[in-house]
């Protein structure tokens, strides 16, 4: 379907303010520039779990799987090894990749499956009305922990490098140009591509000062070179003052899960036979 | 009169017991008859006592029996732990290394010695004797042996060939006729019934007693056409198979109660994402991981209610490898045809038992069609439908945009908190489900056998059928095996039970879940039988039962 | 003559109708009335049509009603939604700055203005304006604002004023006495009673609509002497959880369905290695993710039966919030007397409308006694007894080596394959659910009101109760509400039910859950009323239902 | 309970030459020094999942918490945060803990739990008889990929260095007098304590030779210096053949969370007077 409008009837119900805004914008240019270079955009799945970050499934107008919290990941590998054909896109949470689903998101990176996930960070778990999530800071005072977590936040980056992630990159939903590029380049990425993306939280973590003062861009440099990019992405630890970089973190190429299987198609009158084939050889 | 034989075969864990009692079984194959085998073995590796029972008649069976008629002894054990099942007639026959005894006694050792065979052969010393001692032409012995031990088949050979020599035809089995059957398990028909139904994907976390279908699909994956996926957990398991199926391929995943309990929030999200889903659950002793090894029929209960909400279901339980083979086929069927998820519910007997498969009778199964989209109108995944089936197209299909969601959702997709769409939509998937309870109409749902016109009637399910088969026709009762379990056959039921005045209900729990099924529709239950030590009832048992029941 | 009013707060997500409604339910509360405020939003942040119903009477009170007698509209929404509740009589309070009507506006922003007072303060400006038309005293005014407002109190009070000097006292609601009640939630109400039963850990992960309870006791914490974790997932939360038991605290979890799904495996643990845990679920529309803020009543037959295997639970459904806290207090001794997973199975309705306690009547909950070892002999954590409750003891108790095992175990907690053995401790968990069920003799499981002496019975479950109880009185019936649903209460139903000829069960699901069960049981049940749009029945909708059926 | 025997009667069923004899050995000896030392075995708790390696529960006679697959750790969690004043040691299989259970094992290392963490890490599934499992090697044939496995390994040192662990060890069965240093170590560690070790599986993965001729002892070294950690823990990659270091990794002091959580004891009276409190507050 070509032409096609971009984003759904369907009523946003983000609040204002929200940083979700800025990735719907991201993926909808991105689709359109993909669509005017040629891609058929039927063949874009997205998919999410469930928290604000997942409606975007309600809102961009190309095929989803609105999934369960935290299983967007496996839902999305499946679909990539029934169809490589597929442009796998997911938006999940911070909640829902990092805590509920976390042995999911570390499991792509280590099969190298070919598919993209934004995980939409804003620390916290927005649609169940602010509670700290794994990437929260130190103390923070959710309505689960009024008195202040007493967990240091993980660092997604460094996880994800040490589970055999390809590309790994960190965008900022103020900075939409750079956000576009790393999405864009993530999604080319043949293999799987995480994307950390800082996420205003309008209402429960409006960390837009602090972001906009610590935030700079990576220089340029050997993204290949993984002890490089482990101490790059050391240098904030997702709790502390530190600046904190934006940009492509590392990136190599490698074989993909996803290409890798075997696809073979039967007829059923192949099928058939190796049923009778198999039984044969029990006589 | 009946011809019909048994034979044990024992030793300790590692020693290659299940092996070669499939040996055993195919020589009594040979002989023309039906065979069943049962495998018995604690959670183990190595140690530990372990046995198979052959049992071969003239009739199709689907369970041994308590005694039998020769042991194979590969260890002392096996001679003690069993004397109740022996008589003075049962041929011992014995491995006299380590076994003393009376009997046949055939050193395994000289024999390695002699042909210079590694320790892995020396079981076939003790079969050699068997045949002998059972009367089985040699020739037969070399037909069994080049057919399913290519391996070595020679060496084998001759390590058989002086326990046949070292022994008298004792006692020999009579041959019945040249039929020769395919051996194969539970776990294996159930997977030649997902390829059959057009299963290409499945997807399975190891977990005894459904890891043979994992295994046996693996192993055959090239040439089914089925990938095979072995994730992370099983909650990967049924998300990455209703990936699959989303993206148009039909997708089967398999576990057993533990696994199971993992993939009830995805089986939720497939019941209201209308994401057709074929599941494979075999039942062993709970709860949680109870006895890894042994049977049970205690989840039935727990598979037709697992997972918030409502939403329509198919379950079958087939009760021995044919039933196995059909109605796995069919439940794939109903998973596309319905967009439900569809249960085939196994227990250990029937998962890892042998049955005999006559490849003459075997129907070849017609995969339904399913509702697709014709591409003409705009595609709306869930359409209203008078059937309450929307039409089916996948990611990549042209003109399709294909979203799914596990929210309440309008005919689009798109999520809705609107109360009069969430009731229809409500009403839609009942709906489905009441047509699949139509469509099941045209299927045998209810096995009607034993003595039909008897006024006294055993009802059942799953593997324990082999055994009430075996008591009813010996007891002059009906038997009743509703197959299908949801939608529940009532009115199929109630025709098979037509004129029965006593309904005794036999199941392998200890709460008798399915008399609280028929119960609930309206079924008369006079007594039950039920038996949870993880052992399947055997005919024998099942009959002392049913005697004390209707005394 | 019966009092009895009601106020609908409307405006979009994120403008506070949630507490601008707890502030008119105490001022409702002040003159006299018991009060219920139900809250309905869409599961978003800001934006969309969020409203509540303040509903007063002088009796108690578990449901709004359709109709209102006063709509605070923030918006000009409110007022196009919400139309068929009112009548000519409704009062209409705007807020002038964004809706037009007739009736009496108030400008939100001039109040403000006047008061330089920060946005967040707008609401009571409109709640001063209430006040004054429903002529409750400005003392009354400020007493509440002090109590409930304790933030900028005096601002909020400016603000208010000027709304209240803005309109004419139109229709003032009759003071009812100075009885003053507590303003619970059913979360809340629930998470007291979970204190009282001695509960010391609360292991949860958010999920509408159970999170209220999490963040009640992570808030009260400290003064509750409760330890709050809220953990990775919902698996590791029943898994922590059963750590805490075993290590001897008294521990509890919370969710809905969805995560619900996650925690089944653990379940069927708890229920293997008798492991006490009290497990908190509350419903709302499913399947899967569903509508996360709306309610329902669909999870009751996979709560009844989720988990591998066979092993006895405790379910109790309460219907307000008195019955919230009772109950879970007794869930949590159930749970330690009988070492079997307890639930309490609450609702959106319930858990989130705010109820009112008399706090004069509440009864103080005594925590029962477990069975503790005496340290006496030596310590078997599964040792037989008459009653299949094994002496408690946990590690670091001198001299006791407690071992809990999810395998077969033997009564020391070792592993075992033994069919004798697995089947004597099949029969000792079943026998703690038969004592479970007759401890429960002595407790009021089932609840009988309305006109108990009525040929016509409604029988309901859960937060229902609300809406059959008035349906019920105002139809001539009685009601019956089983308040326990596992071990079902069959012979205090059966004595509720005396004389009952025509029966009919309310349920908000499609199928029939409860009705489903009382089949099973052998009840009779004659028709059943079935909603299932997420929004909870109320009386008016449920006396029509009911006429429509008796006709 | 002193001088007790310290293996049950349970009938012991590993296969002949499996390592889980070397950790029960290490355990034993260990339990018993402890003893001597004054330590009351009492308040000693084994926690396992389910697997081959989790039979210790049944043999080691000291409390225990025989739980399921791949949920030892949050059990173990539990206990400690009940009761911190348990020694508390989790015997995982890798299996289990790096497929089935992996997010609690990473989030038990973020969370400094103070527990103990033994992972019989003979790289296959044992108990199921022979499938890969996430440290398995590069086209691995086991059951259920009798074509070889298509995934790499993932580092399971690697990911519990990112995820935050202060005590990072890898032994091997047949290094006893090591492996017992490890674990004492380990349990002596304020703080996470994780020990992967090279297990030999007797039937379906038995590499003796192979450890054998790779294993090498790590040299002394500055153990609290994470970037000298994460590239020791980087030189053998669970898949070629480097060699395979052994010892301690990485070791650092920090806040524990089960010494950080408040744990208010109440009395009933208290408890009755704090309901009434709250209801009080909300008239
Ligand atoms: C199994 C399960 N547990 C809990 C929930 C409730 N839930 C819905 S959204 C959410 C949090 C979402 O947080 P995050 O993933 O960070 O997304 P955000 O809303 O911040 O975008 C939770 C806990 C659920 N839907 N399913
Ligand atoms: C939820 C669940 N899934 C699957 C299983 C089956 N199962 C039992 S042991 C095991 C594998 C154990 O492998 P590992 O953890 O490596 O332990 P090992 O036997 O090698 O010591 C599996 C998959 C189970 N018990 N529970
Ligand atoms: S709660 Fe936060 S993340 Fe969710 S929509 Fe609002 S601003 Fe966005
Ligand atoms: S299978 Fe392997 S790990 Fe299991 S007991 Fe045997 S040798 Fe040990
Ligand atoms: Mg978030
Ligand atoms: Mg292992």
């Amino acid at each position: 379907m070509t032409g096609r409008q971009l984003i759904t009837d369907a009523q946003n119900t983000w609040c204002p303010g929200c940083g979700n805004f800025s990735i719907q914008h991201t993926l909808k240019n991105l689709l359109a520039d993909m669509e005017k270079e040629g891609k058929d955009l039927d063949t874009v799945v997205l998919v999410t779990g469930i928290g604000c970050h997942a409606k975007m499934a309600d809102y961009i107008n190309v095929n989803s799987f609105y999934s369960i919290h935290g299983r967007a990941i496996p839902v999305a590998t499946g679909i990539k090894l029934a169809n490589p054909d597929l442009t796998v896109i997911c938006c999940v949470g911070d909640g829902d990749a990092y805590a509920e689903g976390l042995d999911h998101l570390l499991f792509a990176a280590k099969r190298n499956i070919d598919i993209t996930v934004l995980v939409h960070n804003n620390r916290v778990y927005g649609l169940t009305t602010g509670q700290y999530t794994p990437t929260s800071p130190l103390g923070f005072k959710g309505k689960s922990t009024p008195a202040g977590t007493l967990e240091f936040p993980m660092n997604p980056l460094d996880l994800l490098l040490a589970s055999g992630a390809t590309y790994v990159a960190r965008g900022y939903t103020r900075k939409m140009e750079q956000l576009k590029t790393l999405v864009r380049d993530g999604v080319l990425h043949r293999g799987f591509s995480f994307i950390d993306i800082l996420q205003i939280c309008a209402t429960f973590f409006p960390m837009t000062d602090y972001y906009n003062k610590r935030t700079y861009d990576l220089p340029e440099y050997d993204r290949s070179v993984f002890d490089l990019a482990c101490s790059r992405a050391r240098e904030w630890d997702y709790n502390g003052d530190a600046p904190i970089a934006l940009g492509v973190f590392y990136q190599r190429e490698g074989p993909t899960l996803d290409k890798k299987v075997d696809r073979v198609i039967r007829s059923v009158q192949e099928r058939d036979n190796a049923i009778l084939d198999f039984l044969a050889s029990r006589q | 009169m009946v011809h019909e034989t048994s034979v044990l075969v024992g030793g300790k864990a590692g020693e290659g017991i299940n092996s070669a009692g499939m040996v055993v079984a195919q020589l009594l194959n040979r002989l023309g008859y039906y065979t069943f085998m049962y495998y018995d073995y604690p959670s183990l590796i190595r140690g530990g006592h372990n046995f198979a029972i052959i049992r071969a008649s003239d009739r199709q069976i689907g369970i041994h029996r308590d005694a039998v008629d020769y042991v194979l002894a590969l260890n002392q054990e096996t001679l003690e732990r069993h004397e109740d099942r022996f008589d003075e007639r049962t041929v011992r026959i014995f491995n006299s290394d380590v076994v003393r005894d009376e009997g046949q006694g055939v050193s395994v050792s000289e024999s390695l010695k002699a042909e210079n065979a590694p320790a892995i052969m020396g079981n076939s010393t003790v079969i050699g004797a068997f045949a002998k001692a059972a009367g089985i032409p040699w020739d037969t012995v070399v037909n069994v042996f080049t057919r399913h031990l290519p391996k070595g088949t020679q060496q084998n050979l001759a390590v058989a060939k002086r326990g046949y020599d070292q022994v008298a035809a004792v006692n020999p089995i009579t041959p019945v006729g040249d039929r020769c059957c395919s051996l194969v398990s539970g776990n294996e028909a159930a997977g030649l019934g997902l390829v059959a139904g057009g299963i290409t994907a499945y997807v399975a976390y190891p977990m005894t007693p459904s890891s043979g279908l994992l295994h046996f699909l693996a192993e055959n994956a090239w040439n089914f056409g089925v990938s095979v996926v072995h994730p992370e957990n099983e909650i990967a398991v049924i998300l990455m198979a209703l990936g699959y199926s989303y993206a148009g391929r039909r997708a089967a995943v398999g576990t057993s109660g533990g696994g199971f309990c993992l993939m009830t929030e995805g089986l939720s999200l497939a019941g209201m994402a209308e994401i057709p889903i074929v599941i494979f659950v075999s039942q062993r002793t709970g709860p949680s991981t109870g006895l890894p090894t042994y049977t049970a029929q205690s989840d039935l209960r727990f598979i037709l209610n697992a997972g918030q909400g409502e939403f329509p279901r198919f379950v079958a339980a087939p009760g021995d490898a044919g039933q196995a083979y059909y109605w796995s086929a069919v439940a794939a069927d109903m998973a596309w045809r319905y967009q439900v998820p569809a249960f085939i519910l196994a227990d250990k007997t029937l998962s890892e038992g042998m049955y005999s498969i006559d490849l003459e009778k075997l129907p070849m199964f017609k995969t339904g069609a399913y509702h697709a989209w014709d591409g003409m109108e705009q595609y709306r995944r869930y359409a209203y439908t008078d059937s309450g089936i929307s039409p089916l197209a996948f990611p990549g299909a042209a003109g399709a945009i294909v979203k799914v969601n596990g929210y309440a959702h309008d005919a689009s997709g798109i999520t809705t908190e609107d109360g009069g769409i969430v009731s229809q939509m409500t009403k839609k998937r009942l709906l489905k489900g009441e047509n699949l309870a139509a469509g099941l109409k045209d299927y045998d749902t209810v096995d009607l056998a034993g003595v039909p016109s008897a006024e006294t009637a055993v009802i059942c399910w799953g593997s324990v059928r082999g055994a009430c088969l075996e008591a009813c026709e010996a007891l002059g009762i009906r038997m009743v095996q509703p197959v299908v379990l949801s939608p529940f056959p009532d009115q199929k039921l109630r025709e098979s039970l037509k004129g029965a005045r006593r309904v005794i209900v036999v199941e392998e729990n200890a709460t008798g879940q399915l008399a609280a099924l028929l119960r609930l529709g309206g079924f008369q239950v006079d007594a039950t039988i039920l038996h949870y030590d993880g052992r399947p009832l055997t005919p024998d048992l099942l009959k002392a039962h049913l005697k004390e029941v209707l005394q």
